[in-house]
């Protein structure tokens, strides 16, 4: 009889017009996720409560997992604010199928990395000097603004996917609120956009900025070393492919189709059209940091690919490998219409963007800068692996609540019934269908 | 939420949270209090460097040289009464007991700081009770290396430590150092040349010295074993920069009651039944097994006068806790370079801590010899000979002893001063023929294929900032720690920073490792841990494996 | 209010390290951990996870058996000019450069413990509390009371042993002095040297040793071609000692170990 | 019905309000009393006492704070007066030779060099430029240590005491051209 309640209850909540799974079901999906939540939790305090011991990382490998995690997951979600900014500024009106998602990856990855960022600090309780005591010529000081800020823009843009949920919506002033904050949308999008180009750039100066680590250095525009750019470039190329591959891997896990094919499409081709560019930027800009920059503060570039493992093969890897590939596959119409082609296409790219954060961030500290120190290896302790499951799980359970009691995927009732007039569909999930 | 952002309340927090990550339980507040400076002579090693001690009223906070540095142990002496490895208590009762019921037995004291005061106090004992006094290796010589200017040193750490520093530098620029040594040493980096020798071989290497081209030139040669007084004597080193050790004044008493001097490895086996031993601060370690050689087989009873508890403590029937510098008053033996009298007070420091006894008293209590104010009697001997000039440190003043009562002479030395007798006439050198060393057999190569090459120092207690040195940065290498060139390494299968076990004929000893290649292959350079000096000596075969 | 004080003229206090005399005894390590409560190493603290403001590398010629030869080189803190690379970077002006003594400070207090500096900075001369700073019993007596001893969880470094400029202020200030007299300004390194390989000074005083050392022929600093500017000059008569101060070359993979 | 809604606002405003300044401080501060009741303005009067004649200057130019017992049972070995605080203060500290736990009001962090010869010799400031008329007092105000922190809530200067905060040493640095780097006044 509880059962009974407790079930009504949960599909009470669960938006009109498309089919969930039992709630054991949802229950079993989400048990290893909460479990795996409860050890990242454990983890992170660990390192909070005994201090940064507990992790691998060290003097001269000051970063480790978590600031690269941070950076990558940081680039992934950048399809929120890239979607945000084709769908308010530029008016891709298809888009609007997949904002949802892109906001709800984007508040997942931005608050993951900052959760992440306050136990990879030594002193989190000081958190608000950075506000109170800016240095502005920190490229870290422009991050903090940026990311904290722009995650506020970001919860308040998540409030109209939960308050669009069935039962909160028969709260009158939420309704009201809700087309109140609709209005702000153009608003929240533009500033959004600024925030994240923003700091993705400040994420890219973050090691571009370092005179005393050439393997990093960049030279650029103004305050602004090229990777500022870059990584705007990268971010905004890779967002629209994860954007793809995360719906795509929704789609598969829940045996629905939400969004329609023209929308992955475009993503497709907006991803690849910015990859190229980015290809090609990447290269020229490497092309000088191998014979201008670096020379020019004494560290022959030659000296970088001498420690096995980082030979040459990481840039081959990083510009063609997952960077040029994937960028011609999905601009070639043909391909990127098939899906065995699309998203490995996608997966490439993603890849892509992560090797970039790691060479840019774990390469650059595992390098030698004085001739006669060693180079350096490190791996992560369980800590700081558990953390980072912890981020990832919690990631998963956000999308999974979201995507179960709140409309993420607009298209998604237009093509289940669809689906269901063209097919012969059993009837059970007809009665699952009509709850 | 309005309201309260308008009150005290969530600044306050905020500011109050952040001022207790500065001083959350843990973070210690150092004591505040009037700055003064004291000054003492550390006895840590012969070399009796002159301590200015910065204290916090009476704490010392740092110690300094007087005029120049200090060494990494010497400067951090000050942490040595806090040390988690001190010996604080023992069976004091019991061990009096044990020894008393072995009296008319064959007793003897090890010293292994010899030519201190204390040591006469031992002497003297062993005068009275037909024991034996007994101190590492009877050195006869002292070196003067201002009058030198080519000196061969076979592994002689000549410039890490050996001697007085301070004579070693102000005579650096005047002589020219040929290092032979298997490895390249701290001393071997900065000589003029470094001639590599296969480990081991040094005994040999001092052979075909007279057949160098540079023989001729040579003014002084240092080393290890009996051939180097015979090189010595014959480059015409004798007399020019080669001496007889001198030592300040004794009372006249003291000599005629005191036993003879004997190097351990004369004595024969099996005849000791009492042995106590003075170990603090040792400059020395000698192997366990040897010591056993050395005692009698029927229930012989060891007592050693230990400040920690890594050295004999582990061995010995019986530990005892002993005081050490810098707190508690002794003198310094004199150094290898002491080519004149030297006499220097090491006045403490800190207070002597409850429960520790000394090695003197106990033999002086045994003995019936009176050793209560064996330092001021000194002293006042010294003083009654009137020679020679009181330096003390603090005003950097050189006073003629003459001028001085025997009150201030004695105070002088107490507030940090040193009594020496520049124009003394240096004592000459004596080859002593009889010295026979036991030769360690020659050990297969197949199974044990690395030769050891020992640390030079001994240092029994350490600071816990050595850490600094031995574990945050790879300077030195660490007592417990072995050095082996990356292809043995390989071969043994061990790792940097690993764990492994050095094994040699005498047994296993759990070690850490270090891979370098500034270790020859074939050599595995050996810590000072007394654990390891048990089973490897210098020139020692071994083998490494991981564990 | 405050009677306007006669501003002294800026210094830059830098040192002159002669590598040719220094023996690697490691001297300067203790002392500077002891004058500054550098806590002892922390269980299983390595090379690469304990704290020490200063450290003696070991360096070579990069030659086999009897080529090899080799040479002690302190590391500290290189204090570079006005825009060290450290300076910049953090987040919370917990770095600063002392525009009268050209010191680069580091104020734990103001840390977050990002770690950001220590990635900035070329020469690995910082070190990262990464556990509560711990004495053994009683030896929290021996602290130096002109020094505040970090929390864990910051970042720490060399800053020319701040509490002594501190004291040698005072001492001026009771003597009616403005100046402070330089040798009652001397770093817990250059003091504890054995050897005297440490020379320190005002590098703006032409009359000082370390000035005149750092114009000599054989006087070198650290990384130049990155043009941070460091105060800390060294010098050797070895010609293959003073290549070791650029950058790594290529080919020389493992050379060490 | 419509003024509901501010209503319970302000409420909820006031009521913050009330509770952030009236019940916050109560909590916040624990209120310890000093060992002696001693008064400024006495020895100021009687024994004609300046500031330096007890908290002195050492020869280094460190300064030495709050008297040591010493100093006060140089006068005091017998009552000099009739009050209850004076008779108790020799029968609890001076004949049993025990150091007073004076609270220092103005003990500032570990981490803080401050030189009080610098200030009032080169810099000629006069001790009630930061202690405030503390010297003319006829008793000592109740010390109250903050429970977080530790510190005394005199350092932050309330009720028209100067503070001795870093922002109240910062704008005097300031204004005088003497902000220099952190290190100036940390260690």
């Amino acid at each position: 009889m509880v059962r009974l309640t407790g079930k009504l209850a949960d599909g009470q909540f669960i938006t009109r017009g498309v089919s969930r799974c039992s709630t054991e079901r949802f229950l079993l999906w989400l048990a290893p996720w909460v479990a795996l939540l409860v050890f990242g939790v454990y983890c992170a305090g660990l390192c909070l409560v005994k201090g940064l011991n507990q992790t691998n990382m060290d003097n001269r490998f000051v970063f480790g997992l978590w600031i690269f995690v941070d950076l990558t997951i940081i680039a992934l979600g950048a399809g929120a604010f890239f979607t945000g900014f084709l769908l308010y500024i530029l008016k891709f009106k298809e888009l609007s199928a997949v904002i949802n998602s892109a906001v709800i990856i984007g508040l997942v990855c931005y608050s993951g990395a900052m959760a992440a960022l306050m136990v990879d600090v030594g002193q989190p309780l000081r958190c608000w000097f950075t506000f109170w005591y800016p240095n502005v010529h920190s490229m870290l000081t422009e991050v903090t603004f940026c990311i904290s800020c722009y995650l506020a823009v970001l919860a308040i843009e998540y409030l109209p996917v939960v308050l669009k949920n069935r039962r909160l919506k028969e709260i009158p002033s939420f309704l009201v609120f809700e087309f109140e904050l609709h209005k702000l949308i153009y608003v929240l999008a533009g500033v959004g956009t600024f925030l994240s180009f923003f700091h993705q750039g400040s994420l890219g100066g973050l090691f571009g900025v370092l005179r005393g680590r050439p393997f990093a250095f960049r030279e650029g525009l103004m305050v602004w070393p090229s990777t500022f750019f870059l990584f705007i470039l990268s971010a905004a190329a890779v967002g629209p492919s994860f954007l793809i591959l995360t719906t795509w891997l929704v789609e598969k896990i829940t045996h629905k189709r939400l969004v329609k094919d023209q929308v992955f499409q475009l993503l497709a081709r907006i991803s690849g059209i910015l990859l190229c560019v980015y290809v090609l930027a990447k290269a020229v800009d490497t092309l000088v940091w191998l014979n201008r920059t670096s020379p020019g503060l004494g560290f022959e570039a030659a000296q970088y690919y001498d420690w096995k493992p980082f030979g040459t093969w990481i840039l081959f890897a990083e510009i063609v490998l997952f960077g040029l590939l994937p960028a011609l596959i999905l601009i070639t119409p043909g391909l990127r219409a098939r899906r065995g082609w699309l998203i490995p296409a996608t997966a490439l790219a993603c890849c892509g963007v992560a090797l970039n954060r790691f060479v840019q961030t774990v390469q650059t500290q595992a390098l030698p800068t004085l001739s006669f120190d060693r180079f350096l290896s490190y791996s992560p302790s369980w800590q700081e692996v558990g953390t980072f499951a912890g981020v990832l799980a919690y990631g998963v359970l956000v999308y999974s609540f979201s995507f179960r009691y709140s409309q993420v995927f607009p298209e998604e009732r237009e093509l289940k019934a669809a689906r269901v007039m063209r097919l012969e569909i059993p009837e059970e999930e007809l009665v699952e269908a009509g709850r | 939420m309005a309201g309260a952002v308008l009150t005290p309340a969530p600044w306050r927090l905020i500011t109050d949270t952040a001022l207790w990550s500065e001083n959350w339980p843990g973070v210690p507040r150092p004591a505040r209090g009037e700055i003064r400076a004291r000054f003492t002579t550390c006895a840590l090693c012969p070399a009796g460097c002159a301590v200015r001690a910065r204290c916090v009223g009476e704490q010392p906070v740092l110690l300094t040289g007087v005029s120049g540095g200090l060494c990494p142990f010497g400067l951090s002496a000050h942490h040595l009464p806090y040390h988690p490895a001190r010996l604080r208590k023992g069976p004091v009762a019991e061990a009096t007991a044990a020894v008393a019921g072995k009296a008319g037995q064959g007793i003897a004291v090890l010293d292994l700081n010899p030519g201190r005061t204390a040591s006469w106090s031992y002497r003297r004992a062993m005068g009275a009770m037909k024991g034996a006094y007994l101190t590492p290796q009877a050195e006869p010589f002292a070196y003067d290396l201002s009058a030198a200017r080519t000196v061969l040193s076979i592994g002689t750490p000549l410039l890490d430590g050996w001697g007085t520093p301070s004579k070693v530098n102000a005579a650096r620029p005047n002589f020219r150092l040929i290092q032979a040594e298997a490895m390249e040493s701290r001393t071997a980096m900065l000589a003029e040349q470094w001639i590599p020798i296969a480990p081991g071989s040094e005994s040999a290497f001092a052979k075909s010295i007279p057949q160098l081209e540079a023989a001729r030139e040579l003014s002084l040669v240092l080393g290890e074993g009996p051939e180097i007084a015979e090189i010595n004597q014959r480059i015409g080193a004798f007399g020019k920069t080669v001496f007889g050790r001198s030592e300040a004044v004794v009372p006249e008493t003291w000599t005629r009651e005191a036993a003879a001097v004997t190097a351990f490895a004369d004595v024969p086996d099996h005849s000791i039944a009492v042995l106590l031993i003075d170990e603090t601060p040792a400059t020395s370690y000698i192997p366990w097994h040897r010591i056993e050689q050395k005692l009698v087989r029927d229930n012989p009873v060891v007592v050693t006068f230990a400040a920690h508890r890594g050295g004999y403590a582990r061995h010995a029937q019986f530990a005892l806790p002993t005081a050490m510098y810098p707190e508690v008053l002794d003198d310094v033996a004199p150094a290898a370079d002491a080519i004149r009298p030297v006499f220097r007070l090491a006045a403490p420091l800190v207070a002597t801590p409850t429960g520790v006894v000394s090695l003197a008293e106990f033999v002086g209590t045994l003995s019936g010899v009176p050793v209560a104010n064996v330092l001021r009697e000194r002293a006042d001997a010294i003083h009654h000979a009137g020679q020679g000039t009181l330096h003390t440190y603090a005003d950097r003043q050189r006073t003629a002893v003459k001028e001085l009562t025997a009150d201030a002479f004695w105070k002088g030395l107490n507030e940090g001063g040193e009594w020496t007798w520049e124009d003394a006439k240096p004592r000459a050198a004596v080859m002593n023929r009889a010295e026979v060393r036991p030769v360690e057999p020659v050990e297969s190569p197949a199974d044990l294929p690395l030769v050891a090459i020992s640390e030079p120092h001994y240092a029994g207690l350490v600071s816990p900032l050595l850490t600094k040195l031995y574990q945050e940065s790879n300077l030195l290498l660490a007592p417990n720690r072995i050095a082996l060139h990356p292809k043995d390494a390989r071969d043994a299968g061990v790792v940097d920073g690993g764990r492994a076990m050095l094994q040699t004929r005498l047994g296993k000893c759990a070690v850490e490792v270090t891979v370098d290649a500034a270790v020859p292959a074939g050599a595995v350079q050996v810590g000072s841990a007394p654990g390891i000096q048990d089973v490897c000596g210098h020139a020692a075969r071994a083998k490494v494996v991981s564990v | 209010m405050i009677a306007q004080g006669k501003t002294n003229v800026a210094a830059r206090y830098g040192m002159s390290i002669d590598v040719d005399r220094c023996n690697g005894c490691g001297a300067c390590m203790v002392a500077c951990a002891a004058e500054n409560n550098v806590p002892p190493a922390a269980n299983g603290a390595t090379e690469r996870t304990g704290l020490t403001w200063i450290r003696v590398y070991r360096v070579d010629n990069g030659g086999e058996g009897n080529e090899r030869r080799s040479a002690f080189v302190p590391m500290l803190c290189q204090h570079c000019g006005k825009d060290a690379p450290c300076v910049a970077v953090c987040p919370q002006q917990a770095v600063d450069v002392d525009p009268a003594t050209g010191i680069v400070g580091q104020m734990p207090e103001r840390c977050l413990g990002c770690r950001y500096c220590m990635a900035a900075c070329p020469y690995h001369a910082r070190s990262f509390n990464w556990s509560d700073p711990a004495w053994p019993a009683g030896m929290e007596k021996t602290l130096n009371p002109d020094v505040a001893p970090r929390m864990r969880g910051v970042v720490e470094k060399c800053n020319l042993c701040q509490g002594r400029l501190h004291t040698a202020k005072a001492k001026a200030a009771m003597a009616g002095r403005v100046e402070i007299d330089p040798a009652d300004y001397v770093p817990a390194c250059v003091e504890a040297c054995p050897t005297r390989a440490i020379h320190f000074g005002n590098l703006n005083d032409a009359a000082s040793e370390v000035a005149q050392e750092s114009h000599r022929k054989g006087s070198f600093r650290m990384l130049e071609a990155l043009h941070t500017d460091p105060k800390i000059y060294y010098q050797s008569k070895k010609d293959w000692v003073r290549e070791t101060a650029s950058a790594p070359r290529p080919g020389k993979e493992n050379a060490r170990g | 019905m419509k003024l509901r809604g501010p209503i319970v606002f302000l409420a909820g405003v006031l009521v913050a309000l009330g509770a952030g300044w009236a019940g916050f401080p109560r909590l916040i501060y624990q209120t310890r009393r000093q060992p002696v009741d001693f008064s400024h303005q006495v020895h100021a009067e009687k024994a004609g006492a300046k500031c330096e004649d007890c908290h002195a200057y050492r020869a280094d130019g460190s300064f030495a704070g709050v008297p040591a017992l010493d100093k006060c049972s140089g006068c005091h070995t017998a009552a000099m007066g009739s009050t209850v605080a004076e008779k108790n203060f020799i029968d609890q500290y001076v004949t049993p030779q025990r150091e007073p736990e004076w609270l220092v009001y103005a003990r500032q962090p570990e981490n803080v060099y401050f030189s009080h010869i610098t200030h009032t010799k080169r810099g000629n400031l006069k001790c009630e430029q930061c202690h405030g008329n503390q010297g003319a007092s006829n008793s000592l105000p109740p010390y109250q240590q903050d429970r977080i922190s530790g510190y005394s809530r005199d350092i932050w200067g309330h009720a028209g005491r100067p503070a001795m905060t870093m922002d109240a040493c910062v704008a005097c640095h300031r204004q005088s051209h003497l902000e220099h780097s952190c290190l100036d006044c940390h260690k």
